[in-house]
């Protein structure tokens, strides 16, 4: 039983690294925390919902015309918003808290607060692994999907990060960000592009969300204290640390929930996030935070 | 010179700001109480004046009445935030019944005119509105919030001022064990009672039918707690074995890890303490394990037929849930109720949440008790709820010496994509289905 | 002449400038050394020029454009490059990737790649390391390898903030060297902050002493090292420098 | 000048005190003094959370840890032992701060962002304490606790100006603590933490005081606000909204400044209120609350004292008929350098 546990929490680990990716590129480039980043995937959740339930699109097929239109209003967001504040951290978490709940009241004013899922033909269905003759593990279609699509999404975005001068340019501004201003680097540029991609990522990680769990417009909130945990324990701004923390975290949090009661798993989850931004704030990939 | 200007500016900034909180508030202020038909405005104004001024009004004659001063109601849902689902629909039913009583003549001849604010989820902000309704807009009555947790704190309020509140869903022994006499519960039973008749109903089936394991599998909530407790007692006490007991936070999103241990104990029974989309989630929990239990009960979930139906589709097949109410029951004013709702907020009369009805049958408990009285009157209000019984959509209701209603629930099974009622056996519409087929 | 600072004020906050009217001059192929206390104003200078700090008033002329205000990417398309204090190399990236990323700016591969092959020419060491991770590097490896990456656009001017800061004398010696042995190679002119003053002002041709915000003393380099006074506030090395602060 | 506006310019904190202890007065009805009672307690908690977010520069958004904390203590010892709310909640408080000081002792290590996520990391571990350890706490349901002796129809007016009381206080302490040594230090910290350490402020104790300073006033709150709501439930005990409301309106005011977190917190709360109350049929109310808060960020960043300080100062240069002193310093009470966070020096 732990096996299949396990195995179904390191898919949903999968998914929750599409949904931190963004959230900790956009860290690492800006030192913004953005609050509205579960409030963003929320409002694509909303968008594949309309999308299926009004037109019959699949939302893996929606993200075609939902990550464009996000990866916009992401730009268009860091550069009206975002950047006139400044750098100050307490007061750009402010700001997209603010933006957070402008979503929430949105999102609540137009679909009131009936929790919505997508329910395609494939929903409930179920790919069948024999491991041995009394160990079959159960993969269930959705969070197999989301697994693989978190793949494809993070291989992307690793080689947008690594392969192209965007990325190059990216990289430099996470790592010295006055250097890569001396070196030619359109830092706004930089940062509007990135917190455009970031919001494009959370757009795919909205999508894959509507397939597995039930939302509504106030469902962000218990979203992002999950997702902050995530990034932190990876590293604020490391990619490959989210990827290895959302894993490990799904895992915990699966074979937790079997072996200690409910309650206690998130104490311990939150109280290592706690004690590892106190004693160890570079996280477990040991990139440095840097702190803004 | 710069030093007077600048402290000067600074001061008239304050008092503007102060002012002007001032006039909003005051404003507000003046008008109800020259509604309430009293003129003294330091002083909050007792029942008992507005009491003699509503009297003489409601000796006019009815069409002119129909143009006096309306009988206004107060309520603070949740409109927003956790509880904004069934805080929306309890608004709709409060609306449904403002307009089904203004066009039958209105409440002692007056129009009823509904005050509805939003307190957002939050229990200090609903404490607030009740405070503002009372005693700065002076409203004639207050009809309760939705859930537990607000009705708690926010009857302590009306109590405090000596108001009836009648409240559409907050059942759960808290509620009731305060020992507060203003407060009545316009359910058919407290909710902790819901699934006593399907306990009765486990409880009949023959010896080689029953289950003999079940699983319970609830929400960190007051309510849901309530029920399972009354419950486990029942099933435990009748030789079924308990198996698989877990409590999971209000946030909990994932059910699958849960999902698993079920299925891997396999009961025969399982039940959960939801308040619906976990039901939800849990559901597609069970099916992604494997777990194919002989019958399933939900307390809240498959009673929001629409979305429930959207979410699971066939899924729903055999499942079972506790209901004050449904479309088709034959209670008082029933027919015309979702006649009236489907006009107002359109969509299929199945889709008509429960929640709306609980708070239509608030409603219908206060007109009728008010129409008793004869005058707007809270004190001669609280003691005549306390004797009477009322006709409701939900049936006949009456409460005991602390609010707590006398009847039962039904229990509903989904079949053939929708739900019918199964028990109690004069209520019922079809036989139930056991065991329940594949999820 | 190639620069020219006139009557230029800046700052970080609006109601406190850093510079207070600052004029100066470099010629071309110069190499000049700004010297004075904490909180005179040099890295500001600096700042200034390369477009990261806008001025509030004044102008900043180079090669007959005026370039106040313009944005760092485009100031450096002018050709003025600035190596920043302490350590700007990218140290997650390779040196090479460093060394790619001084020609960010340049589209055109072939000519990236032949500036490259000069820069290995300059630091044949370079090359033997190319796939190491710059944060591996020592300090002075680091600080020539900024210098290296500075190079790739083959500015007319680079601006050099503390180049030896953090450095042992042995290693400072080595840059100082080698920024010397630039300019007598390439024809580089070179603007300079240097705490260590004697080793600065060393391979200077000429120096300005800065003193709140505005130049008190400009000289030529040999004449500012005779100087009694600037002997005995500037010259005593860096953590005399600290304490006249 | 008139003689009013000179008798104002001397009076005028003397004006405004006056105003709040009549106002109960003249609004009589009890709703108006739940108002300025829930006004109270942030305006409290707003100049308390100032001494560490605005004076030291740590923005915290769980401080309401200490609010639930205080909250709970209340309303157990008010059940099981008979204490009288009125004197435990500060007496209580000060054992908050005890836990505060213990806790801003471990966070002193955490800078900036990661800061911010370990406050709020903070507040939802003592959440899931109190949903969970409900042999104390009750669990989701809460606690009841009994209601105030008075008769309903006065029965906020003496919550209120208790309230009143402490949010004196709170003001002499926080400016008390803004004239001294210690303040100066807070400062320091604010603008350069590393020079202040050089200088010689013992950054690791003023960080820590400062934090439990702050706890302190924000615990007070939470124990009186227990004692109001007659009934308490973590959610609404250890709500992160309570912070948002907190540092919201000590950023209206003025961050750093003494009499900006009041001044916010009267805007905020009947503002807000005044919202939910007449937009609040939907979910709308939400949105306009986001906007508006947006905007404040946008267009007032550093708050509303500030700003008009700057208003003046800017006509004061610009026209030659002023003369005399910079007296709007002392008014906000704040000195013209590194008000903006962040905003005096570029990032290293």
């Amino acid at each position: 039983m732990l096996i299949q546990v396990a195995v179904i929490g390191l898919l949903t680990g999968g998914v929750y690294a599409v949904m931190v990716s963004g959230l900790t590129l956009i860290f690492g480039v800006m030192k913004i925390i953005n609050i509205a980043h579960a409030a963003f995937m929320v409002l694509s959740a909303y968008l594949a919902y309309w999308l299926f339930s009004g037109l019959g699109i699949d939302p893996i097929l929606s993200m075609i015309g939902i990550v464009p239109l996000f990866f916009f209003i992401g730009k268009v967001t860091q550069r009206r918003v975002l950047s006139p504040v400044g750098d100050d951290p307490g007061l750009l978490v402010l700001l997209t808290f603010a933006l957070a709940i402008t979503l929430e009241g949105v999102l609540g004013s137009i679909s009131g607060s009936t929790f919505r899922t997508v329910r395609t033909g494939y929903t409930s269905s179920i790919i069948p692994v024999e491991l041995s003759s009394d160990l079959t593990l159960r993969l269930p279609v959705v969070r197999l999907t989301g697994f693989v699509a978190s793949f494809v999404v993070l291989g992307v975005l690793w080689l947008i990060l690594n392969r192209s001068g965007l990325g190059r340019a990216i990289r430099a501004t996470i790592q010295n960000a006055e250097a890569a201003q001396l070196v030619g680097v359109n830092i706004a540029r930089v940062r509007s592009t990135t917190f455009g991609i970031g919001l494009a990522s959370v757009a795919i990680g909205g999508a894959l969300f509507s397939l597995i769990f039930s939302f509504n417009g106030s469902s962000h909130l218990d979203w992002i204290s999950k997702m902050l945990a995530i990034i932190v324990l990876g590293g604020l701004g490391s990619l490959p640390g989210a990827l290895i923390a959302a894993l490990i975290l799904g895992v915990a949090e699966a074979v937790s929930a079997v072996t200690m009661t409910s309650y206690i798993s998130p104490i311990v989850f939150y109280l290592i996030l706690f004690l590892t931004l106190v004693f160890r704030p570079q996280g477990l990939m040991g990139a440095k935070v840097r702190e803004g | 010179m710069t030093s007077s200007i600048g402290r000067h500016r600074w001061l008239v900034a304050l008092f503007v700001v102060l002012a002007i909180v001032g006039a909003a508030c005051g404003s507000g202020d003046d008008t109800t109480t020259t509604a309430a038909g009293t003129s003294d405005t330091t002083v909050a104004a007792t029942d008992t004046t507005e009491a003699t001024t509503d009297t003489t009004e409601a000796t006019t004659d009815t069409t002119e009445a129909m143009d006096s001063e309306p009988i206004v109601v107060g309520a603070s849902l949740p409109l927003s935030g956790d509880k904004s689902e069934p805080g929306t629909a309890a608004k709709e039913g409060y609306e449904v019944w403002e307009a089904m009583i203004n066009e039958a003549g209105g409440l002692l001849g007056r129009p009823v005119e509904l005050v509805i604010v939003d307190n957002a989820s939050d229990q200090n902000t609903a404490s607030t509105d009740y405070e503002k309704l009372i005693t700065v807009d002076e409203v004639d009555f207050v009809v309760g919030p939705f859930s537990s947790f607000l009705v708690i704190p926010t009857s302590e309020v009306a109590a405090r001022y000596g108001y009836a509140f009648i409240e559409p869903a907050g059942g759960a022994p808290d509620v009731f064990n305060r020992g507060l006499t203003n407060l009545f519960f316009a359910q058919p039973a407290p909710g902790s009672e819901q699934a006593d008749p399907f306990a009765d109903y486990i409880l009949s089936l023959p010896a080689d039918q029953q289950p003999a394991t079940f699983a319970i599998v609830s929400q960190d909530d007051p309510f849901t707690l309530g029920v399972m407790d009354r419950l486990k007692g029942f099933l435990t006490e009748a030789g079924v074995e308990l198996v698989f007991d877990e409590v999971y936070a209000p946030e909990t999103t994932d059910f699958s890890s849960i999902a698993i241990q079920v299925a891997d104990l396999d009961p025969d029974l399982i039940v959960g303490g939801t308040v619906f989309d976990d039901s939800v989630a849990q559901i597609r929990a069970y099916q992604d394990a494997g777990y194919q239990p002989r019958a399933a009960f939900f307390t809240t979930g498959p009673s929001l037929p629409g979305p429930f139906r959207e979410a699971l589709g066939d899924a729903t097949e055999g499942v079972f849930a506790a209901i004050s109410w449904f479309p088709a029951a034959p209670g008082f004013q029933n027919a015309e109720f979702v006649a009236k709702y489907v006009e107002m907020f359109g969509g299929d009369e199945a889709d008509i949440p429960e929640d709306a009805a609980n708070a239509f049958t608030v409603g219908q408990v206060l007109a009728q008790g008010v129409e008793n009285v004869g005058a707007v009157d809270n004190a001669a209000l609280i003691e005549e709820l306390h004797k009477g019984t009322y006709e409701t959509i939900v049936g006949p209701l009456s409460f005991d010496e602390v609010g707590r209603p006398q009847g039962t629930f039904m229990v509903l099974q989904w079949q053939g994509g929708s739900f019918v009622i199964t028990d109690p056996g004069d209520r019922r519409q079809a036989d139930p289905i056991w065991p329940k087929p594949a999820w | 002449m190639l620069l020219q600072l006139q009557n230029v004020v800046a700052g970080y906050l609006k109601t406190v400038d850093v510079l207070q009217g600052l004029s100066l001059q470099v010629e071309e192929a110069e190499i000049v050394c700004l010297i004075g206390p904490n909180g005179a104003g040099k890295s500001t200078v600096l700042r200034t020029i390369s477009g990261l700090l806008t001025p509030s008033k004044g102008s900043v002329v180079f090669d007959g454009q005026d370039i106040s205000g313009v944005r760092p990417d485009l100031v450096l398309q002018h050709g003025v490059a600035h190596v920043p204090q302490g350590h700007s190399s990218f140290p997650e990236m390779s040196l090479l990737e460093n060394l790619l990323m001084g020609a960010y700016t340049v589209s055109d591969k072939a000519l990236v790649n032949r500036r490259l092959e000069a820069v290995y020419e300059l630091f044949p060491w370079f090359r033997d390391r190319a796939k190491q991770r710059a944060g591996n590097l020592s300090g002075g490896q680091q600080k020539l390898l900024e210098i290296g990456r500075a190079l790739m656009l083959e500015p007319r001017m680079m601006l050099l903030d503390e180049p030896s800061l953090g450095l042992d004398p042995k290693k400072s010696h080595t840059v100082f060297d080698t920024i010397s042995r630039l300019r007598d190679e390439t024809g580089i002119t070179v603007l300079m902050v240097e705490q260590n003053a004697r080793s600065g002002l060393g391979i200077s041709d000429r120096g300005y002493v800065l003193e709140l915000g505005r130049e008190r003393l400009e000289r030529s380099a040999s004449e500012l090292l005779d100087d009694p006074r600037v002997a005995q506030l500037y010259l005593g090395g860096g953590i005399d420098d600290t304490l006249q602060a | 000048m008139s003689r009013v506006g000179t008798f104002l310019k001397q009076y005028w904190m003397f004006v405004a005190l006056g105003f709040l202890l009549v106002y109960p007065l003249i609004w009589r009805a009890p709703y108006y003094h739940v108002l300025g009672f829930n006004t109270l307690i942030v305006a409290t908690a707003a100049t308390g959370w100032n001494i560490l977010g605005g004076y030291t520069g740590y923005k915290s958004l769980g401080h309401s840890t200490f609010f639930g904390i205080n909250a709970y203590l209340v309303a157990i010892t008010a059940n099981e032992l008979g204490w009288n709310p009125l004197w435990s909640a500060p007496l209580l408080a000060l054992g908050v701060t005890v836990v505060a000081l213990v806790l801003g002792w471990i966070m002193a290590r955490a800078k900036g962002s990661a800061f911010v996520i370990a406050t709020i990391a903070m507040l939802l571990i003592f959440r899931l304490l109190a949903l969970n350890v409900k042999s104390v706490t009750g669990g989701a349901p809460g606690l009841s606790q009994p209601l105030a002796p008075w008769s309903p129809e006065y029965s906020r007016m003496p919550f209120y100006y208790y309230m009143l009381f402490w949010l004196v206080i709170a003001l002499l302490v926080s400016a008390y603590i803004r004239r001294s040594r210690f303040g100066l230090g807070l400062l320091a910290i604010r603008d350069d933490e590393g020079k202040a350490n050089m200088v010689g402020v013992n950054t690791t104790l003023s960080k820590v005081l400062a934090f439990g300073v702050s706890a302190y006033f924000i615990a007070l709150g939470g124990g009186i606000w227990s004692y109001a709501q007659t009934h308490i439930a973590p959610i609404f005990a250890f709500s992160i909204l309570n912070d948002v409301d907190t540092v919201l309106a000590t950023m209206l005011g003025g961050l750093g400044t003494l009499w900006g977190p009041v001044l916010g917190a009267f805007i905020l709360i009947p503002g807000s209120d005044y919202i939910l109350f007449n937009f609040g049929a939907s979910q709308f109310h939400l949105a306009v609350f986001g906007v508006l808060m947006v905007v404040i960020i946008l267009f007032l960043p550093r708050g509303i004292l500030p700003s008009l300080r700057d208003r003046l100062a800017a006509r004061r240069e610009t026209s030659s008929a002023f003369t005399g002193a910079s007296t709007m310093e002392d008014l906000s009470d704040s000195q013209p350098r590194g008000e903006v966070p962040g905003r005096e020096a570029p990032a290293p």
